[in-house]
């Protein structure tokens, strides 16, 4: 498998660490109810088919890595810097 | 009172010859990691132009006259061989030179030996002079930089000099090896 | 037997070797199979289950029965196919399965039990008495099964691996693949080309047909020599191409020095490949399959193609007298040409009614082979035609051929799943099974050579239009074109004999048959049940004639019946080769510090740490054990002056407007207020709420701070601060670099470590300038260096860092001024009994399931702001009365010492898993406190410190009451390290 | 029909002509009591454990494939009872019991084979860690032994115990523990439950769950609606996709674990044996066949099939543990779909709908778990109670807190 890592180019598998599914970047707000961080931290749609998810390049730049992959083929259809992201989103804040 | 020795990452491993090919360590020189602050690229940017260098692309170096300046990862380069102090303020620096073990591959079995090892394209097409890369050396992280056709610098972390240099080595011995062979 | 003027082995270059303790000579260019053939050798191997004499079938990979072993002593290589083998003259080559040998092995008397041995009978048998299966039924079985011996001697031999890249891999060296790759590499792309034989060419080298009117050999090698002289091109014989990956990457297996007597030093036996293409294309032929009959199985029964193989390339006549059993016209074709090379060919059978006789040959049409004769080694065949008349034909080879089956494996690997085609009777590959690789010839059902020759110049044209080259002109050359006619036939009917369907797993006609009759209809359940195309050769010889009598035999088509997955590797790759480099040393990189040459010096045992080397203590004449030194080492350090490289701790570079804020959320407790030149404790939580890590953080100037990690977590937490930084606040300004390599670290600790340091710091502190959890820059011996007021030891400690190339004259420095002062070097073990008397933790206590709760360090979770980790380890099972919470453990006066994985119960109670209270995580003799001590976590434990808990190890024998106390058992106000 | 060494001899004298169907092929009824979703080995377990244990035998179990397609027949075939955590422990250890007597009740030889099982730990603190572990194992009334470096070269002289990286300290010993033919686990349930009345649906994919008022009515198929008064989840790593049919997220990420087996050898390795210092294990299968496990392939996945970096990393801790194997040749590589959950502990429970249950997130522990995983599923779809040595598996634990995390790695679903 190879994942082009946006700064590296298309870079071997081995160099990366997986993490999961890219929903795990957006971290409940400060105070979410406990079924939004058992949400965040566990349940997944795990989906048979297209996922966006988290690899880092530790033996490369450090980056963290957004991939769209699709989980039944393995093809890699996009992958972007984590931290290019908008601003990141706050689930479950409480006003 | 006494002054301590200084003692190098390679120190009696290297030089290590095979073929014609010899892996050797470079000279003693100060590094320091550059990670650009916040607001403070277009400035740093000028500052390494006063330098003779410049803020390097990923996967390029940008070098002069015994300094160059090396994109090391995602917002952070290595400055080889030149005083940090003039980038002060503009971005977070770090001495590294005392990191890693610097290494220089060159002959002509150089990128056979690699290509054992490190899991880059590292035909001289796709990695070019003056080009670096983030990689792994086996299961060490290591950065190398193309110098010429058949010369590579390579840095691992000093700990890792030992294994590095037997790798490396026993790459080259294969390859070499092989070039004995009549058919 | 050779036949003179034939064939393209070197006649002027003979080689001897060895087979089975004898002398044999063959020619260089020949496997062991064409050598020992040409030797009139004709029983290679015993079947797996009923140890039937076994010869060749084929002249290639594929290969089920010629399995040999090769080599002695550690070099000892069993399951090589002598149809792949060259000879060399250190050759030493041996059948296996058999005993006493392959010519007279006693389990022979298996194939008499033949009846009750149908497939799948051990499951319905051996059940009683359950005892008997461990000690009679299961070795038995055991012994029996296995084909070829390891040595069970350490791998001695080298072996390696590489990676290598290109714009087209092109898969095999026929008529195909030449083109492909002549064209491709004409264009100019980066062309590897594979070919797992010795020689390139493929069938064109086994078959007669002329290729632009020159010999098929002849044409290959001319295309060879051209490629020869492209840089571009590489040329990879020897090399099989094992498995499709994602993303364009191939295994390929590259057999370097199994072909030499006498290899350079140095030289691998094996490389495995890692080859990254942007296209690929597959040109790796067909597989002749065979046809089930009636003992099928016996010597010199063996493929037409192979047969052709033996005699055109090798110049070698598999049998005097040749018989033809066929179902298409390459039976022809092996006719031909056997009467060409002057064999004799005692029948063609053909079971197609319609069929012509070729020249010359005694045409059998419409006739099936029903039985053969000949233990070890074919005599006749038993022939019966339409009408059921038996003629008896001697011959002492028998060519079958079943037709071809497209060597589509690879394009399979990625879970595609290939289509029948009904007028070749076989499955072919679909396009874009593994995306970016095309499949040419007969690979793809395609078995004319001409249209073979052009499959593969359009392949390339194709891969190099999606490369963005421009292909060059190539003229293709004018070869046969004949069509490929046959008649699917895959077993003879009726008969009491067994027809073989996988020869190399001993599966009949009859066990898929039974299979199909209980109920294993599902191919996969045949597969499974009968345990066919499992062997060595994965069913390339029989998985689908299988199908075939399992469609027949459910009353169902062969695509509805379906075929089982095809998997990687696509030949059998050795454990050196894929592992190669992970002997001995090299699983790992050893990570040294820079005090390591001084610590062995002076003996000291050096334990892994993580990737690490560290001292585990440092020996003196007299000590009677490791326990001398500790308690030496705990001396020197709570009494005088101790000396430990703490380098391998993790140490992290953190900078920015925002560090502060940053350490605020990746730590429980506040650092945004640490002042420069002040270092704090903190303590990280996994965003689970778990604690990941603890360890101190250094404020050495405004937005700037240097974090230490364990030495086990330093990885992780890198990671993880990257995370937290890129995922949860990218706008901010922090930047992150490991130190740890920079630094050799060294903790000098004890009641005379600041007289020791002031010995050699050009500037003398005191506990003003460098206060109780200070920082400060210090020269030292003309260097610059930072200087930490922090203790791992409870004691008067700090610890200084200097760039690591200072790092192994400082060390030594240091530990000679400690020993002046009557102190010394400690390691590893002393540092662990120090830690625990001061109740400090390490990764034995934070094993990932432990809170800030259970430590007792709740408290410094920071109600006024958010941290990672902190929201999770709200849930209610993460706190409270019923949570293991951790405490000091100490042994009742008397009691022998006690062990870290111990079990915690109520005294008197019955230690079993309903009355757990908990367990020991760390002990060891306490030289200070004169008692063993325990760290452990213990059911509401801190609520119980002053009561007595059972501690029961079951697997060392001990039972010993402890008093339950607080962790820190020594100096609990920590005077000592406020100094 | 019954088996046994009588039946093998007549038979063979006869021609094996006699031998019946080892499960009967049904057209799906209109409707059942209970329906268990996925034909693999805790699917079969459940269904053979509801007709034995509760004389339920109005089941159908509904497979999209054929029987035992998934993990039961994809795995590195090693049964174990070593768990140290109160809520694994009694559970594993008593799978292992009914392991112990699967032969007899099932009538078909699974070839479980109790060789016994070595944890080799490589650091002292490996060593306590084991300790622990296996102290635990006594506790619960199984067995363990802690072994150290002399004791292990006894038992297994062929390691490298000189110049391997990472030296062998010594090794917990679960005599116990060994390795059964996957397949035939498979079979054997499922012709245990056929014989009971089950019926066996082979190729019947379930598209769709109904649910009315909050209870589950029945299941949509391919192969045509079908009514039932129950219905369990037991599908492993596809778990996700048929909760979603229920309106359900489980705390479930899918990956591939890869296995290895080597060509035919004579025997060389009698025990199962792991390296605690790389993921690594290998056994011999009967056949002659090293099979080796590793780690997962560490990205979410439904290919069933790896890539190499983990193949080499597998045979590379073999080089470095046991050099000896380096001449053995890897035949056939493959990848199951194992159902990962955040603390390695699998779930066994009630859901939201009434009378829908799921049993799911075995992780890497599904194939020794079969037992007892369908004998707790089929105990708690047949009274409603879980039974007591899985009452732990609670779906809610990630919400409150009470984890089960033997690995010590956390939320992290890839990493148990």
């Amino acid at each position: 498998m190879r994942i082009t890592c946006p700064l590296c180019g298309a870079r071997d598998r081995r160099e990366f660490t997986y993490y999961g599914a890219s929903v795990y970047a957006d971290r409940p707000a400060e105070g979410a109810a406990p079924e939004v961080w058992d949400d965040y931290l566990h349940l997944r749609d795990n989906p048979a088919g297209e996922i966006t998810d988290l690899w880092y390049h530790e033996l490369g730049c450090s980056a963290w890595i957004e991939v769209t992959r699709n989980t039944v083929t393995h093809a890699i259809s996009a992958t972007r810097l984590l931290a290019d992201r908008a601003t990141p989103t706050k689930k479950g804040a409480r006003s | 009172m006494a002054s301590l020795i200084e003692k190098s990452a390679c120190d009696g491993l290297l030089p290590r010859v095979a073929g014609g090919t010899v892996l050797s360590e470079l000279p003693a020189a100060r590094v320091t990691s550059v990670a650009p602050f916040a607001g403070k690229t277009r400035a740093l940017g000028a500052a390494l132009k006063e330098m003779g260098l410049g803020w390097p692309k990923p996967g390029e170096a940008v070098g002069t006259e015994g300094a160059s300046i090396l994109w090391s990862g995602r917002d952070q380069a290595f400055l080889i061989g030149a005083d940090p102090a003039p980038l002060s303020g503009l971005a977070a620096l770090s001495d590294q030179g005392d990191g890693w073990a610097r290494m220089q591959l060159k002959g002509p079995e150089a990128e056979a030996a690699l290509a054992r090892l490190v899991p880059l394209d590292l035909r001289l097409s796709e990695f070019g002079i003056g080009q670096v890369a983030r990689s792994g050396l086996n299961h060490m992280m290591m950065l190398i930089a193309r110098t010429s056709e058949t010369g590579f610098d390579i840095m691992v972390f000093r700990s890792m000099a030992a294994s590095a240099v037997h790798e490396i080595g026993t790459a080259l011995d294969a390859v070499a090896a092989r070039g004995r062979l009549t058919s | 037997m050779r036949i003179a003027g034939k064939g393209l082995v070197d006649r002027n270059t003979p080689v001897g070797f060895r087979f089975d303790g004898k002398d044999y000579t063959g020619f260089q260019g020949d496997t062991l199979a064409s050598a020992l053939l040409a030797s009139g050798v004709r029983v290679f191997g015993r079947s797996f289950k009923y140890h039937r004499p076994r010869g060749v079938m084929t002249a290639g990979s594929e290969e089920p029965c010629a399995l040999v072993t090769i080599g002695r002593g550690a070099a000892q290589v069993p399951n090589v196919r002598a149809t792949v083998q060259e000879i060399h003259a250190a050759l030493d080559a041996r059948g296996q399965n058999a005993w006493p040998s392959v010519n007279v092995d006693l389990m022979a008397m298996n194939d008499l039990f033949s009846p009750f041995f149908s497939a799948g009978f051990y499951y319905k048998t051996f059940m009683w008495p359950r005892k008997f299966w461990e000690s009679l039924y299961e070795p038995a079985i055991r012994r029996a099964a296995g084909l070829g011996a390891l040595s069970r001697k350490h791998n001695e031999d080298h072996y390696e691996k590489a990676y290598a890249f290109c714009d087209l891999l092109v898969v095999g060296s026929g008529p195909a693949g030449l083109m492909a790759a002549l064209a491709a590499g004409r264009a100019g792309a980066d062309v590897i080309l594979a070919e797992e034989d010795h020689v390139m060419g493929g069938r064109l080298l086994a078959e007669m047909q002329e290729v632009a009117g020159q010999p098929g050999a002849d044409w290959a090698a001319g295309v060879l020599a051209e490629l020869a002289t492209m840089p571009n091109v590489r040329l990879m014989t020897r090399t099989s191409i094992t498995g499709a990956y994602d993303g364009g990457t191939f295994g390929a297996l590259e057999r370097v020095g199994l072909h030499l007597a006498r290899p350079p030093m140095d030289l691998p036996q094996e490389c495995f490949w890692r080859i990254v293409a942007k296209r690929a294309i597959l040109a790796t032929g067909a597989h002749e399959r065979p046809i089930a009959f009636p003992n099928n199985d016996r010597p010199g029964v063996m493929m037409a193609g192979a047969v052709r193989a033996y005699l055109n390339r090798f110049g070698v006549a598999p049998g005097q007298t040749v018989a033809v059993f066929g179902n298409n016209d390459d039976a022809h074709r092996t006719v031909r040409d056997l009467k060409a090379a002057g064999v004799k060919v005692s029948a063609l059978i053909d079971v197609r009614e319609e069929a012509t006789a070729p020249d010359g040959a005694t045409l059998h049409a419409g006739a099936q082979v029903v039985d053969t004769v000949g233990r070890k080694g074919l005599r006749e065949v038993v022939i019966a035609d339409r009408s059921g008349q038996i003629t008896r034909i001697p011959c002492d080879c028998l060519a079958i051929s079943g037709g071809w089956n497209p060597a589509l494996h690879l394009a399979c690997h990625m879970n595609g799943r290939p289509v029948w085609r009904e007028e070749i009777a076989a499955f072919v590959p679909q396009p874009g099974m593994v995306p970016g690789l095309a499949v040419a010839g007969a690979a793809n059902g395609t078995f004319s050579t001409q249209a073979c020759l052009a499959e593969g110049l359009e392949a390339a044209k194709a891969a190099l239009s999606e490369l963005g080259r421009k292909a060059k002109a190539v003229d293709l050359p004018q070869a046969e074109d004949g069509a490929y006619r046959l008649r699917a036939f895959w077993e003879v009917r009726g008969g009491k004999h067994r027809a073989w369907l996988d020869f190399s797993n001993d599966v009949t006609t009859k066990d898929v048959r039974l299979a199909a009759q209980e109920n294993y209809r599902s191919v996969e359940h045949m597969k499974r049940y009968t345990t066919q195309g499992m062997a060595p050769d994965q069913g390339k010889n029989s998985n689908v004639a299988a199908l075939a009598v399992l469609a027949d035999a459910t009353g169902r088509g062969i695509p509805e019946t379906g075929i089982t997955t095809f998997r990687p590797p696509y030949v059998p790759i050795s454990v050196a080769a894929l592992g190669a480099g992970g002997q001995g040393a090299g699983f790992a990189p050893q990570r040294f510090t820079t005090s390591h040459q001084a610590s062995v010096e002076r003996g000291a045992p050096m334990v892994e740490a993580g990737l690490w080397y560290r001292p585990s203590y440092f020996p003196r004449p007299g000590d009677q054990s490791w326990l001398d030194a500790c308690n030496r080492e705990v001396g020197f350090v709570r009494d005088r002056v101790g000396v430990c490289d703490v380098s391998t701790l993790g140490k992290i570079d953190i900078q920015g407007a925002d560090a502060g804020r940053f350490l605020d959320l990746v730590y429980t407790n506040t650092f945004s207020t640490l002042k420069p030149g002040r270092v704090r404790y903190g303590l990280m939580l996994r965003e689970d709420g778990m604690v990941m890590d603890d360890g101190t953080t250094a404020c050495l100037a405004e937005g700037h701070y240097l974090m230490t990690t364990t030495t086990a977590a330093a990885g992780q937490v890198m990671r993880h601060l990257d995370f937290v930084a890129q995922a949860h606040c990218p706008a901010w300004d922090v930047h992150m670099i490991s130190a740890t390599e920079q630094w050799a670290q060294f903790a000098v600790a004890g009641p005379l470590a600041r007289e020791l340091l002031n010995t050699l710091l050009e500037e003398p502190v005191d506990g003003d300038t460098v206060p109780f959890l200070g920082v400060a820059p210090v020269r030292v011996m003309g260097v610059a260096g930072r200087l930490f007021r922090i203790s791992f030891s409870g004691e008067l400690g700090y610890e200084i860092a200097v760039p690591a190339r200072y790092g192994a004259a400082l060390y030594r420095d240091l530990v000679a001024r400690a020993e002046n002062l009557g102190g010394g070097a400690y390691g590893m073990e002393a540092l662990n009994v120090l830690r625990i008397e001061k109740g400090f933790i390490t990764h034995a206590e934070i094993h990932g399931r432990v809170t800030a709760f259970d430590i007792g360090l709740q408290g410094m979770v920071s109600a006024k702001k958010d941290c990672i980790g902190k929201g999770a380890s709200t849930r209610p099972g993460l706190s409270g009365p019923e949570r293991e919470q951790m405490v000091g453990l100490k042994p009742v006066p008397g009691s022998k010492s006690i062990g870290a994985g111990a079990h915690l119960f109520d005294e008197g109670a019955e230690p079993v898993r309903v009355n757990d209270q908990g367990y020991v995580t760390s002990v060891c003799w306490s030289p200070t406190l004169n008692s063993h001590l325990g760290l452990g976590f213990l059911i509401n434990g801190r609520a119980r410190i002053g009561t007595r808990v059972r501690l029961v190890d079951h697997l060392r024998k001990t039972d010993v009451i402890c008093e339950v106390v607080h962790p820190v058992f020594f100096d609990p106000e920590g005077g000592r390290a406020r100094g | 029909m019954r088996y046994s060494g009588l039946s093998v001899l007549k038979e063979g004298l006869f021609g094996n002509k006699g031998w019946k169907p080892a499960w009967r092929e049904p057209e799906p009824k209109a409707e059942y009591d209970v329906i268990i979703i996925g034909g693999g080995g805790h699917g079969l377990a459940t269904a053979y454990y509801l007709a034995k244990n509760h004389g339920i035998t109005n089941v159908a179990v509904l497979e999209k494939g054929y029987l035992g397609s998934g993990n039961v027949g994809r795995n590195t075939t090693i049964v174990r009872a070593n768990y140290f955590l109160s809520g694994n422990s009694e559970f594993y250890s008593h799978s292992l019991k009914l392991w112990e007597g699967l032969e007899l009740d099932l009538n078909y030889n699974v070839m479980h084979s109790q060789r016994g099982i070595l944890n080799l730990f490589h650091s002292d603190g490996q060593r306590d860690a084991a300790a622990r572990r296996g102290n635990a194992m006594v506790n619960q009334g199984d067995d363990a032994e802690l072994l150290d470096r002399e004791a292990v070269r006894r038992m297994v002289p062929y390691l490298d115990f000189e110049q391997t990286r990472f030296p062998i300290y010594g090794g917990l010993l679960h005599r116990r523990g060994g390795t059964a033919r996957h397949d035939a686990v498979a079979w054997g349930f499922a012709r245990g439950a056929d014989m009971r009345g089950v019926d066996l649906i082979q190729n019947c994919e379930v598209t769709g769950i109904d649910i009315q008022d909050g209870r589950v009515r029945g299941v949509q198929t391919t192969r045509g609606p079908i009514r039932a008064k129950k219905v369990g989840i037991v599908a492993a790593g596809r778990s996700g996709q048929v909760a979603a049919m229920a309106g359900m997220r489980l705390p479930i990420e899918s990956h591939v674990l890869q296995a290895f087996v080597t060509e035919g050898l004579k025997p060389v390795i009698d025990h199962v044996v792991t390296y605690g210092m790389g993921h690594f294990y290998i056994s011999q299968s009967d056949k002659g066949g090293l099979v080796f496990g590793g780690d997962l392939d560490f990205y979410a996945s439904y290919a069933a099939r790896g890539n190499l970096p983990m193949l080499e990393h597998v045979m590379e801790a073999g080089m470095t543990l046991m050099p000896m194997i380096g001449k053995a040749k890897i035949l056939r590589s493959w990848g199951g779909i194992v159902d990962m959950t955040p603390d390695g502990s699998p779930i066994i429970d009630r859901t939201d709908v009434g009378g829908l249950f799921v049993d799911c997130g075995w992780n890497y522990g599904g194939f020794k778990a079969t037992p007892a995983s369908g004998w707790c599923m089929a105990h708690l779809m047949a009274t409603g109670e879980p039974h007591e040595v899985a009452r732990r598996f609670r779906l809610d634990r990630f919400l409150t807190g009470h984890l089960l995390d033997e690995e010590g790695t956390g939320s992290q679903h890839n990493l148990h």
